[in-house]
């Protein structure tokens, strides 16, 4: 479905997302057309007509209370289906957080109206003084694990992805981790998501996805930078 | 239908209300003064300086005490079931509040998040309590 | 358009009026006292430095005022049980003895107490064990405050032998606040 | 006629002296007086509302014009006009009108009564009411302007001025919000003890109509949930005024406990405004279809069931929050679990409609819109509550159709249902059917045009409260702007349909036809009484002999059966 609107999938669990998203969508489609059609006949059906009296039914004897019942128990079996993958792609995507040999931390500092994503250097570790700070571009490697550690310096914000189907709130005072895997190279929008003040819509950021080779180069170009500036201060 | 399962629910047809129906009044003065007993004790625990008595004599006896006021004062007993019901529902209310809420507000870390800077508030407070004086006006601007 | 409607002294449910109005009021106060102490309680499981916070209250004026509110308690209900037996100069006797409880519980809370501790510079601001135990403290206060001033207004009718039962309903009210202090007193005052 | 057992002692000083203005109108005790207070003023303020939601969508889709009658949105003008917007159409619309207004009016008519038991109580809860709009309505002209944190007002943003704010204009917003708690309180109190104690004489449990049902379920269910965001509401104005920190974490507070506290009252609250629609539209659609309620005891049971799973599904709102993920799982299952007694509830009227006559007039099309409608609204809370997709979904546009198909249905439609269906009892006359038609088509009509199209950006991953698209690329695609563009042309239409509504409003209160007391052969008591019904409602208050529901009873030459009949 979010394809088809012309979103693309792209992180590895996005079209898990898109799963979840498109099996609720069948399935309350089904149940909202049955609904909807049973609605309109009943209404064609018994509207009315001269000579034709209402038919007095209250509905308490078990057999016409089937008719309510045996639906409300399929709603219960549908629901279980559907909570069975939510769950699923929510352990997948908040609560678990997969380790690799090469993953990448990412420190994403969202303030008052700009977003900071500071990353290792070629060293491999944060915090280090060759660390590459960017402001409001992110770029990062296509497929490679990515761990991001969400901070905030006022007040909350909301760091979303719509190409990785990520969201997740800045809270100050918190520091929340979570992880992503960019599965195709090109250049997209993040957003804030979550109300900030006056500049909320002017809080915009990209992610830049890029094949090894050119984040290496990105790398190399900008770690410089970040030793010269470091050294200078 | 029959008509006369309405005819019960005629109601009473009192016009003071409360007046036909008068509460058993007990000894008042005696349930006093087991409360007050009971608040010697709930201050004298601390005393023995032992944290689970304290803890049972202060939230224990809280406990007991609203039990004696609610019963003998508020005469809940004598009052129709349905309002114990919806006292109980309200707690438990509360109680369903605090289990959701608390994992998060109570809690310092938990899956894939920690809360640094409310660790780190509450060890300053705690190294400068006492001189609490002039943090008031820091905090408003 | 003085007098009160028919549905007023309907009893449907078993239960005068008014009495199950103020059950109600109790209902919907105490999911108010449980959001805030909730919250307090969560915060104090959570910081060891609360219990530091808590030492600086004074357990001693606590208790006094936990006596005076069981005490005006007590005469909230021999009030009750005397405007039960039809006594109106008795209930607002009693009355009048449950209001002065309020008012030497706020006199001791807002004459000594806070203003005590102010000057000690623990202030609302100070930190949140203070921010919560002036605001759990208060809005209890303020309860104490509006029943005392209900109880006057219902004292001398109740002398004339006025609307009686509005004795009991004060005082199921008062019952209230004095259940909800019995719990504030341990949270505030003893848990150190 | 009823011949009760119970006199009416005092016939309210009838004829011994004529009530002034003053007393009439403003100072009035009586229910149905108090219950039009409160409809005007909702009326008023859905006005205010729409208008709002006229110049935020005319920016959304014509970023920067000039909006007529208006002038341009800035950023911070956006965001207050959201905020002020959605606090409005909740708590000084939907629950004045669903809960006050109804309520007010047709409890006491409804289980036989002459008025609520403590009058001066529900005169004063108005009273505060009003105040409460007055300091709303201040609000928007203090310095700084009114309050532009969204109608949820999370903290920090909401508590410290140095975050751009303005600071008084957030306080009188808490202020305003918390005195209109209080006020619908006092409401509360007044209607659980009314409906619980002075039924008439003969009305047993389940011979009260379902909408009395509802609105009481309604207003337990915010008696019960509205205390901790009171006890909230007070932490926030010592926070933003006494330099408190419960909700600031540089100094030791938790802004995701004031989410916990605003949220476990939120979601109840929209059960509090749905219930009263939905009893609403259960009425009118056995009156119209000449139908018994199918399961009347089924509906009841439903409804207690969603009262009380209504309290436990509050942190789906808080999904992508911070909330422990672990969490969410439980409050994911209970979400979905909420979505069985619904589906049941709707299952039953559609039901109801099964064998019946069916006569579809304007009450009867607003009812039946209602259900065709919510049932949208209700299953895309579904993609919502799964919380797999809600990583996507949560505050996109998504989200905000979804609780448009659901508000909309329940704070407009319902109202209109319930407008049509009791303004011959509430002013005597009738209402025009033609232009009541009209009206309908072209509103719901047009309301399907605004919201559907929103699922569709929502999807397309637009987020909410966003004033200028322009720095997103990816929604800047002509498609979507189109798509924008589209719903706004919609609301412009759907606002000019309700000229035809306050026209209809207007001239049939002054000019309609006079309404008989039973005009459409209801069985409930309120059609007993005169139209409009005097001070007291009756001359000798009703007895009741039967369920409210018996029509087309076999062997009867009528096809209804009211309650107060005895044989
Ligand atoms: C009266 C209004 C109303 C109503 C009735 C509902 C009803 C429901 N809502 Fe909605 N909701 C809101 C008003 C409402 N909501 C508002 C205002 C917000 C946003 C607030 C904000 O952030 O500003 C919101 C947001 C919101 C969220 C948070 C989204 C987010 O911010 O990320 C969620 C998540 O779970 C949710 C879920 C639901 C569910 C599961 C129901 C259920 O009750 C629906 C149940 C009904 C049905 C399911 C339909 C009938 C059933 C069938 C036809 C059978 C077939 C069904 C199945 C097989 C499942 N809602
Ligand atoms: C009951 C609730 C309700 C209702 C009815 C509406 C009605 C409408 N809403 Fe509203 N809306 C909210 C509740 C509601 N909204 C909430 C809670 C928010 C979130 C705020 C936030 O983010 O903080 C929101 C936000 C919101 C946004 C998002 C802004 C953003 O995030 O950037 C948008 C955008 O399109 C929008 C549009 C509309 C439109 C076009 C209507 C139209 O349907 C309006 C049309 C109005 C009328 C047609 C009035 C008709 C009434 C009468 C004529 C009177 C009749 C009365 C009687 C007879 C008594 N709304
Ligand atoms: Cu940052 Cu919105
Ligand atoms: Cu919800």
């Amino acid at each position: 479905m979010m394809e088809w609107i012309g979103v693309v999938a792209a992180s590895s669990y996005a079209k898990d997302i898109d799963f979840v998203f498109d099996l609720v969508f069948w399935i309350t489609a089904f149940w909202l057309l049955l609904t909807e059609a049973v609605f309109f006949y009943l209404i064609f059906r018994f509207r009315k007509k001269p000579g034709v009296p209402g038919q007095y039914v209250t509905g308490e004897l078990a057999s016409e209370k089937r008719w309510i019942t045996l639906p409300h128990f399929a709603v219960l079996l549908f629901d279980v289906a559907i909570l069975y993958f939510a769950v699923k792609v929510w352990y997948e995507v908040k609560q678990d957080l997969p380790q690799a040999a090469d993953q990448q931390i990412v420190r994403v500092i969202a303030q008052q109206w700009a977003w900071t994503f500071v990353q290792p250097g070629p060293d491999g570790a944060i915090d280090t003084a060759d660390d590459i700070t960017t402001l409001n571009e992110l770029h990062v490697e296509v497929d490679k694990l990515h761990h991001f550690r969400l901070e905030s310096k006022d007040v909350l914000h909301d760091f979303s992805v719509p190409v990785f189907r990520l969201k997740q709130d800045v809270i100050p005072g918190r520091v929340i981790t979570g992880w992503f895997t960019p599965i195709m190279t090109g250049n997209y929008d993040i957003q804030c998501a979550e109300i900030c003040g006056i500049g909320h819509a002017l809080m915009p950021a990209r992610i830049i996805i890029e094949t090894r080779d050119q984040h290496a180069a990105w790398m190399a170009e900008n770690s410089t930078v970040a030793v010269a500036s470091a050294t200078a201060r | 239908m029959s008509h006369d399962d309405h005819a019960h629910a005629l109601g009473h047809p009192s016009s003071e209300p409360g007046y036909e129906e008068h509460t058993h009044h007990g000894n008042y003065v005696k349930i006093w003064a087991i409360l007050v007993v009971l608040l010697v004790v709930s201050v004298a625990g601390p005393f023995l300086e032992i944290q689970v008595v304290t803890l049972i004599t202060a939230f224990g006896i809280a406990v007991v005490k609203a039990y004696l006021v609610v019963k003998n004062f508020m005469h809940i007993n004598v009052a129709p079931r349905y309002v114990g019901y919806l006292i109980a529902t309200t707690l438990m209310f509360m109680l369903l509040f605090f289990a959701g809420a608390a994992p998060d507000v109570m809690k310092s870390t938990g899956t894939n998040w920690k809360k640094p800077a409310w660790v780190a508030a509450h060890e300053a407070a705690l190294h400068d309590d006492g001189g609490a004086a002039g943090h008031g006006d820091a905090a408003h601007h | 358009m003085s007098a009160s409607p028919i549905a007023t002294t309907r009893t449907t449910a078993g239960m005068p009026t008014g009495r199950l109005a103020v059950w109600w009021v109790i209902a919907s106060e105490i999911v108010i006292f449980g959001g805030l102490l909730g919250s307090y309680i969560m915060f104090r499981l959570s910081h060891d430095a609360f219990a530091e916070h808590a030492a600086h209250t004074n357990t001693w004026i606590g208790a006094i005022n936990t006596l005076v509110l069981l005490t005006s308690s007590l005469f909230a209900v021999l009030g009750h049980k005397a405007a039960d037996a039809g006594d109106g100069p008795k209930a607002a006797k009693f009355l009048y003895l449950t209001a002065l409880g309020g008012v030497i519980f706020a006199g001791i809370k807002f004459g000594y107490e806070w203003p005590h501790e102010i000057a000690l510079g623990y202030t609302i601001s100070s930190n949140t064990f203070w921010s919560f135990y002036y605001t759990a403290a208060g809005i209890h206060a303020a309860h104490v405050v509006a029943g005392v001033i209900i109880m006057l207004i219902i004292a001398p009718r109740a002398k004339r032998n006025f609307d009686l039962h509005r004795v009991e309903l004060i005082g199921l009210y008062w019952h209230f606040v004095d259940v909800v202090w019995i719990f504030l007193f341990p949270l505030l005052y003893i848990a150190k | 006629m009823a011949t009760a057992p119970v006199s009416h002692p005092d016939p309210h000083g009838h004829g011994h002296h004529q009530p002034g203005f003053v007393e009439k109108y403003l100072w009035s005790t009586d229910h149905k007086m108090i219950a039009m207070q409160y409809m005007f003023t909702g009326m008023a303020m859905a006005l205010i509302g729409g208008f709002f939601a006229y110049t935020f969508r005319m920016q959304i889709a014509f970023p920067g014009v000039d909006v007529p009658g208006f002038g341009l949105v800035a950023a911070n003008e956006y965001n207050q006009l959201i905020t002020s917007h959605g606090a409005i159409m909740i708590f000084w619309v939907a629950m004045p009108v669903l809960i006050a207004a109804f309520g007010n009016f047709l409890i006491p008519l409804m289980i036989g009564c002459d008025d609520m038991v403590f009058p001066k109580l529900n005169r004063l809860s108005y009273q505060i009411f009003l105040l409460s709009v007055v300091v709303l309505i201040a609000s928007f002209f203090v310095t700084g302007g009114a309050f532009a944190g969204a109608w949820t007002m999370y903290p920090p943003l909401s508590t410290k001025a140095e975050y751009g704010l303005a600071p008084l204009g957030a306080t009188l917003f808490v202020v305003a919000v918390a005195l209109e708690f209080v006020a619908f309180l006092m409401g509360g109190i007044n209607f659980v003890t009314t409906a619980m104690n002075s039924r008439a004489p003969g009305m047993r449990m389940y011979d009260i109509p379902i909408v009395i049902w509802m609105i009481v379920v309604a207003s337990i269910l915010f008696m019960a949930s509205v205390g901790p965001l009171i006890a909230g509401a007070i932490m926030m104005l010592f926070d933003q005024n006494l330099g408190t920190a419960f909700f600031n974490p540089d100094k030791g507070g938790d802004p995701i406990l004031w989410q916990h506290l605003f949220w476990f009252f939120g979601h109840p609250e929209v059960y509090v405004v749905l219930l009263p629609a939905v009893g609403i539209v259960a009425e009118i659609i056995t009156v119209m279809s000449r139908k018994k309620m199918f399961a009347y005891r089924t509906v009841l049971y439903t409804t207690f069931g969603t009262g009380v799973l209504s309290f436990m599904v509050w942190a789906h709102h808080q999904f992508i929050a911070g909330i422990d993920p672990r969490m969410a799982n439980i409050f994911t299952i209970t979400t979905l679990l909420i979505s069985i007694p619904i589906a049941e509830m709707m299952f039953v009227f559609i039901a109801t409609l099964y064998g019946g006559s069916i006569t579809l007039n304007t009450p009867m099309l607003w009812a039946l819109s209602f259900i065709a409608t919510f049932l949208i609204g209700g299953v895309t809370g579904i993609f919502l509550g799964a919380s797999g997709a809600d990583i996507y979904l949560h505050d996109t546009y998504f989200v905000l159709a979804h609780f448009h198909y659901t508000f909309f249905p329940i704070a407009i439609i319902g109202t209109f249902a319930g407008v049509t269906f009791w303004f011959p009892k509430m002013f005597g006359r009738m209402m025009n059917e033609t232009l009541g038609k009209i009206h309908f088509w072209g509103t719901i009509i047009a309301f399907n045009c605004i919201f559907i199209p929103l699922f569709v950006l929502g999807a397309a991953g637009q987020h909410r409260r966003i004033f200028d698209y322009s720095m997103f690329p990816q929604l800047m695609r002509p498609e979507l702007r189109h798509i924008d563009q589209f719903a706004t042309v919609s609301l412009l239409l759907m606002l000019s349909f309700q000229v035809v509504f306050l026209y209809n409003f207007a001239h049939s209160l002054f000019r309609g036809p006079k309404a008989p007391k039973n005009p459409w052969d209801s069985n409930t008591l309120e059609w007993t009484a005169d139209s409009p019904p005097p001070h007291g409602n009756w001359p000798v208050l009703p007895t009741v002999y039967r369920g409210p529901y018996e029509y087309s009873t076999p062997g009867r030459d009528k096809d209804f059966w009211p309650q107060d009949e005895q044989h």
